[in-house]
């Protein structure tokens, strides 16, 4: 049975990373950074899926399982970093981080 | 390490004296300025007696490279520590001695850290010697950069109006033009293939295309020419001199714009003379526009040292018109204005140096009847001023009719408008000097001395230099000819 | 035009909908929620796409564990009552310009690549052939991902730890 | 380099003419500042020697039958030789002759004038200079050095003129006298370039022969000679650059004498007999040159009519004998020009050194003013002056007339008569304007209704009374020598034209003799002096010129047709607030103004690059996205 073409997989993908990106990069506040960045790992997961199922290689599928455990540690290690941040400088904005400045 | 010398290194030994005065200098404990300036003086006179020694020791008859100090430094990239003295650099040499050693006299009356200053004073002078002798590219860019690094702390510590404005627009300006000479001369060493630096080896004909020695004419010639202070990159020289310290505008405007020139005509002209040929009219354009252009702008200054800066300005566009004629009059024109101007404008600075101790102005409108009050001190102003108007009998009319000569009979137009310059700088010296000197005495400054003999020696040196020259010119004439007549007739036609 | 692949695109809507709503609330728990649904469409797609154990590991540590994680510290720090600044001009613009390139570019890329129009046929990799392979082929990957995890418990509690109290323990 | 020369007694003569003034200067100005009696000694010493020697120069070779020339290399480069010597011929013996002696003169009587001034040694060292530069441009083998020389004639009479630093209008005159000369230089100096380019060499035997005319083509020839003519009319005040020489009497008063009579207004007229055939070879640039002359006489002499000050009077007849100089040369009586030279030199010397002592003495410039302080009771000035200013005016039998006469007769040899005409006109205005002053000083009128201001006067006068007695006859005595010579020079007309004629030189015609243009020259001079006398002389005259009864007229030759009107505007206007003031703003703004930009906008950059370096976290990000798309699209295409 066939699904869609193997190029549409790619596009959502390419659209969700591109969104994740945006979230990143613009969003004032810690906490939507690291969301953004769930997102982009997010799309990368859907992109691998789709190329393990184009191929037939378990290959994609084993990476995608990596990738959930990379996410969940960067997770756990962000989310520790902006809380203690946030006891430093009292603020999620990262433009207040710039005592290295 | 492959050594060559002729004889006694005296080369050597100009650098050697000017870098034991400075670690002596160093050595020696802040309080004791007495001890520090009798070094500063026994140093720097023995480079001028060394000077004076090699000038009259060169051999005309024979010409060509002599004292010749060669040293294998880094074999793997062919640097040389590589000295010799012709006809080009005599001259020069002559004349940084001069002015490095009444500078030294001129400065005597300093009482703030003396030390640091006459330290980094001699640093900048070994510098300025190094490049007049070497003979490698490479130890011609570290000597380049020796003597303007020393700039920035003597101008912006011992200066005087907008020092720190002054200090800092000569130094990017400078280092721009150093910026532009180092990617030259690696791209002549990388094009050359030979892994060599030594002029001597890269100037043989055919070792670079046409195209390649235009290309790092250009380059060579503007950074150097910024130092020169070529039209329209002049504006660091006016600013640099009215804030420097006078023994160091001596040295500045009296020697390190030489060292501009001497940078086209060593570097520049020796390497690239397809390219020279190439962008010759250029030069002259842009040298005759400054002749011109500097003793305008002078007209109408209100600072005496800014009105000496622009004459400057005026007689280093002299020194490239000559360059820029390709015959052996002009460039003998060229080489004879660079001693000349060198030695006028030092006593230019050096009489407005003690004028400016006494008076604490450099207005021109506070001055005024100066003649009255000191008579020596503007007695040698005026003999400046005159050599700066180019009256015969004094050194820089050869040179001026030698330039001017040769500019009119290879671009008439051009040579035309620089000779026309004449009657206005003698407008523009004249009505300083009318200013400054003429008229009823200003009240405030009727109990100043005149210059007492002791500090007149520099100013004297400077005065019988300028007459000797000017009465003899053969004495110089014959010296750079060793040089200039086969350069030319070996050019590529 | 099959069954799968109606629903493929309606999966593909859902996610971008969600994610765009979710990147651009205000409110930091409503993007969270958002962005939770968005994660179950992903668990649906990697299952049509023929991958029901990452579906479920998607709905497991995704959508359950992150999400849950971000929602707490939300909590915790009161971070809902916090205004946020709106992003300069300079910050966004480019951000935009770039995403439209990239867009353009993978849009391009995709379709002038010779294999983008291979249609994918449904297949299914189950759970015990995943595993296998990843404990055959993987196994040092595992490992090394189960240490990093560690690294990153024993990291998180140093920096969770409050200097003043000597700490306390953090989940 | 004279060493193998000292046989030669010519050579060591004229070594010892032209280089003792130096060797005096140097020792003054080097050593003897603070003694003046030295330094005036020291001075007129070598002034004698130089005499002695100029003058045995010319008996030695008073038959000669080509001209010696002497040359000494004295700088070589490349092509070009500068080589330094002397020419001996007639014109320049005679020349040097003439300016020995009245050098020597001055020199004396200076001893007189400038008794008491705190700056003597200055003062002699100055004139010994300038001696020595006007003797060595008279004897210079080539144009260039006599290129040199001429400048250094131009800086001494400019440091002259200045000698009185401290009153504004003498630095002025100074500067004024330099500078405007200087213009004509430059034309001088590109007018010799181009002969050099051509000829190859500078040597004024060689410019003098035919041979240059074959090489150069005629424009260029007439080019050349227009643009030497430039510095002829720099250097002897002729239109348009004729106005620093009223302004230049603001020096001591030796010094004018000085400079109208023998050296420096001289050493224009010089150059041209120098050049003679040379000019003459171009027929465009000789009726040019006839042009200027009758221009410059005309106008001089107007202005001569109205000024009151006696000095600034034989300024403007100086310029005015200079125009019939160059009038009489350009009409191609080579002789006349010479002639009128020698003469004027005689006379106009005279004429300054009686005013000198009338202002020495009474302390002050204006005509009217002299004559009421009793000008006429010192008897011998005022008796040698009327001799002088017969001989300006052209009575005979003084030296003037006979000059003045041949300049006439090579004016009546032209086919146009307008130049004769023009001539005649102003030789019955120079009589005029000659006797006008005299007859003002004889014959004072008691308070003519001119308002004068009577400031310290009385004083002055006992302080020059004081010192005057000893120094009256030391200012006597050259001024009856010189007195002798406008007398009796008129009557060496003879021996003098066989002298100057004895190398032959090209182009000198034949001259007639009309004798109406005698009888016309007489008529016209008496009646200028008698014109004088109706106005001014009679006793009831109203001492009023019959210019000065039109206002406007008056207005126009007093502000001397507003020449200088005219370069108070070109400096100030043209140079000064214009070209100048827009160099430097374009010094200021667009040069400046860029490379402050540049620094500027580095320093924005900086700034602008320093936000990517707040340490913010989102930047970074942004800038690895950027990167990324951009490393893309390098990638993909």
């Amino acid at each position: 049975m066939r699904i869609v073409p193997f190029g549409h997989v790619l596009l959502l993908a390419g659209l969700l990373f591109v969104m994740g990106a945006f979230c990143a990069v613009t969003r004032r506040n810690l906490v939507m950074i690291v969301l953004g960045v769930e997102i982009m790992l997010n799309a990368a997961g859907i992109a691998f899926v789709g190329s393990a199922l184009r191929w037939g290689q378990l290959e994609g599928q084993a990476c995608v399982f990596f990738i959930l455990a990379v996410a969940a540690t960067e997770v756990a290690v962000g989310l520790a970093m902006i809380v203690f941040a946030y006891r430093k400088t009292g603020s999620f904005d990262p433009a207040g981080y710039n005592q290295l400045k | 390490m492959p050594m060559e010398f002729a004889g006694f290194p005296f080369l050597s030994a100009i650098l050697i004296s000017c870098l034991a005065g400075f670690f002596i200098i160093l050595c020696l404990p802040e309080a004791r300025a007495r001890e520090i300036k009798w070094v500063g003086a026994v140093c720097s006179g023995m480079t001028l007696a060394l000077a004076i020694y090699l000038f009259f020791a060169y051999d005309k008859s024979r010409g060509g490279l002599q004292f010749v100090e060669r040293v294998q430094w880094i074999p793997s990239l062919g640097i040389q520590y590589f000295n010799a003295a012709d006809g080009f650099n005599l001259p020069n040499l002559l004349l940084s001695g001069i002015v490095f050693f009444t500078g030294v006299l001129t400065m005597w009356e300093l009482e703030i850290r003396v030390k640091e200053f006459f330290a980094l004073y001699f640093l900048m002078v070994t510098g300025v010697f190094g490049l007049f002798m070497s003979m490698d590219l490479f130890f011609i860019f570290v000597w380049y950069d020796v003597s303007l690094f020393p700039m920035y702390p003597l101008i912006a510590i011992w200066g005087t109006t907008r020092k720190e404005y002054g200090a800092m627009k000569l130094t990017l300006y400078l280092l721009a033009g150093s910026a532009l000479i180092l990617p030259a001369i690696l791209y002549l060493f990388v094009q050359s293939g030979l892994n060599t630096f030594d002029i001597v080896r890269l100037m043989q004909p055919g070792t670079f295309t046409a195209y390649q020695q235009k290309f790092a004419f250009i380059l060579l010639y503007l950074g150097f020419g910024i130092l020169a202070g070529v039209w329209p990159f002049h504006t660091w020289s006016p600013v640099g001199h009215v804030a420097a310290p006078h023994g160091v505008s001596m040295v500045h405007a009296g020697v390190l714009m030489k060292i501009g020139a001497f940078g086209v005509l060593r570097v520049a002209m020796f390497l690239c003379p397809q390219g020279w040929q190439h962008w010759a009219q250029l030069m002259a354009l842009l040298a005759s526009i400054g002749i011109i252009y500097g003793v305008l702008v002078g007209l109408r200054q209100t600072d005496l040292k800014y009105v000496i800066g622009y004459s400057s300005v005026s007689h280093m566009g002299i020194v490239g018109l000559g360059l820029s004629t390709m015959t052996v009059s002009g460039l003998n024109g060229a080489v004879f204005q660079m001693f000349a101007h060198g030695v006028m404008t030092a006593l230019l600075f050096s009489s407005v140096g003690y004028i400016y101790d006494r008076t604490h102005t450099k207005a021109i409108a506070e001055l005024g009847g100066l003649s009255r009050i000191m008579p020596v001190a503007s007695g040698y102003f005026i003999v400046a001023a005159m050599a700066g108007m180019g009256v015969p009998g004094l050194a820089s009319f050869w040179g001026e009719l030698l330039v001017l000569l040769s500019a009119f009979e290879t671009y008439p137009i051009r040579g035309t408008l620089a000779i026309s310059a004449l009657a206005v700088s003698a407008l523009f010296m004249l009505r300083v000097v009318q200013k400054t000197f003429y008229g009823p005495a200003n009240p405030k400054y009727v109990d100043l001395q005149d210059v007492p003999f002791s500090l007149g020696v520099p100013r004297m040196i400077l005065v019988t230099v300028i007459l000797l020259f000017g009465f003899f010119p053969s004495l110089l004439l014959d010296m750079i000819e060793t040089a200039s007549i086969p350069f030319i007739n070996g050019l590529p036609r | 035009m099959t069954l799968y692949t109606c629903l493929f695109y309606v999966l593909a809507v859902a996610i971008v909908t969600t994610t765009g709503i979710a990147i651009t609330q205000r409110n930091l728990v409503h993007a969270v929620i958002y962005l939770v649904f968005s994660f179950f469409g992903s668990a649906l797609l990697f299952y049509l796409l023929g991958a029901p154990l990452l579906a479920a590991l998607e709905v497991i540590v995704y959508a359950g564990a992150i999400m849950v994680l971000f929602l707490f510290i939300i909590m915790m720090v009161k971070m809902e009552s916090i205004e946020e600044r709106m992003p300069p001009l300079g910050q966004w613009l480019p951000a935009v310009l770039c995403g439209i390139l990239y867009l353009a570019l993978g849009a391009v890329v995709v379709y002038t690549a010779p294999g983008s129009e291979f249609p994918l046929q449904t297949a299914m990799a189950t759970p015990v052939e995943l595993g296998k392979y990843l404990f055959q082929r993987h196994w040092l990957s595992i490992e090394i991902v189960s240490l990093l995890l560690l690294v990153a418990i024993i990291g998180a509690l140093h920096l969770g730890k409050r200097k003043e109290t000597g700490g306390t323990e953090e989940p | 380099m004279a060493v193998p020369w000292v046989s030669d007694l010519t050579l060591l003569a004229a070594i010892l003419a032209t280089l003792l003034p130096l060797c005096s200067f140097l020792v003054v100005m080097l050593f003897t500042r603070s003694h003046p009696r030295i330094s005036a000694g020291l001075s007129i010493g070598a002034m004698s020697v130089s005499l002695l020697c100029a003058l045995f120069l010319l008996n030695e070779h008073w038959h000669m039958e080509k001209p010696l020339e002497y040359a000494g290399r004295w700088l070589v480069s490349g092509s070009i030789e500068i080589p330094f010597g002397f020419l001996l011929d007639p014109v320049s013996l005679l020349m040097l002759a003439v300016v020995a002696v009245i050098g020597f003169l001055i020199q004396i009587y200076s001893l007189g004038y400038m008794a008491g001034d705190p700056g003597i040694s200055r003062y002699y060292a100055f004139m010994s200079l300038f001696l020595w530069a006007m003797m060595s441009l008279v004897v210079a083998p080539t144009l260039f050095q006599l290129y040199i020389f001429w400048e250094l004639v131009g800086l001494s009479s400019y440091l002259l003129i200045g000698f009185w630093y401290e009153k504004f209008s003498a630095s002025q005159a100074g500067k004024k006298a330099f500078i405007m000369t200087r213009a004509g230089d430059v034309a001088m100096f590109l007018g010799m370039l181009l002969i050099l380019l051509h000829l190859g060499n500078l040597s004024i035997l060689e410019i003098d022969s035919p041979a240059l005319a074959a090489r150069m083509s005629p424009r260029l020839l007439t080019l050349s000679a227009l643009l030497i003519f430039g510095g002829i009319i720099g250097k002897s005040a002729q239109f348009p650059l004729m106005t620093w020489l009223p302004d230049a009497m603001q020096g001591p008063t030796p010094v004018s004498a000085l400079l109208h009579s023998s050296t420096m207004v001289a050493a224009g007229v010089y150059l041209f007999e120098r050049l003679f055939p040379f000019f003459f070879f171009s027929p465009d640039a000789m009726t040019f040159g006839l042009f200027i002359g009758t221009l410059s006489m005309l106008l001089a002499s107007t202005m001569a009519l109205v000024t009151r000050d006696i000095k600034e009077i034989w300024a403007y007849s100086t310029i005015s004998q200079l125009g019939y100089m160059i009038m009489g040369l350009d009409a191609g009586a080579f002789f006349s020009g010479a002639f009128h030279l020698t003469t004027h030199a005689a006379f106009k010397a005279l004429l300054f050194l009686c005013s000198g002592v009338l202002i020495h003495t009474f302390e002050t410039n204006d005509i009217y003013e002299l004559g009421r302080k009793g000008g006429r009771s010192l008897k011998v000035p005022m008796a040698c002056c009327c001799i002088a200013a017969g001989a300006l005016a052209g009575l005979p039998p003084l030296s003037g007339f006979f000059s003045k006469g041949l300049i006439l007769e090579g004016l009546a040899d032209l086919s146009n008569p307008v130049w004769l005409i023009a001539a005649l006109f102003g030789a019955f205005l120079t009589a005029y304007y000659a006797f006008r002053p005299i007859f003002i000083i004889l014959f004072p009128r008691e308070a003519s209704g001119e308002p004068e201001v009577h400031s310290a006067t009385s004083t002055s006068k006992d302080h020059s009374a004081g010192h005057s007695s000893s120094h009256y006859w030391l200012m006597g005595w050259p001024l009856i020598l010189l007195a002798g010579a406008t007398l009796c020079l008129g009557f060496l007309k003879a021996p003098l034209e066989h002298f100057m004629g004895q190398t032959a030189l090209p182009g000198v015609k034949g001259i007639g003799h009309p004798v109406w243009l005698l009888y016309t020259e007489i008529i016209l001079a008496v009646g200028g002096v008698g014109l004088a006398w109706m106005e001014f002389g009679r006793r009831c005259a109203q001492q009023v010129g019959f210019v000065e009864k039109i206002p406007a007229l008056h207005r126009l030759f007093a502000e001397r047709w507003y020449l200088d009107h005219f370069y108070g505007w070109f400096v100030d206007r043209v140079i000064d607030r214009g070209v100048s003031a827009l160099f430097t703003q374009n010094d200021h703004r667009v040069i400046d103004g860029s490379i402050d930009g540049i620094s500027r906008g580095t320093v924005e950059t900086g700034r602008l690059i320093s936000h990517m370096h707040l340490g913010m976290v989102q930047y970074r990000l942004l800038a690895m996205f950027v990167v990324m798309v951009l490393l893309a699209f390098y990638f993909f295409f």
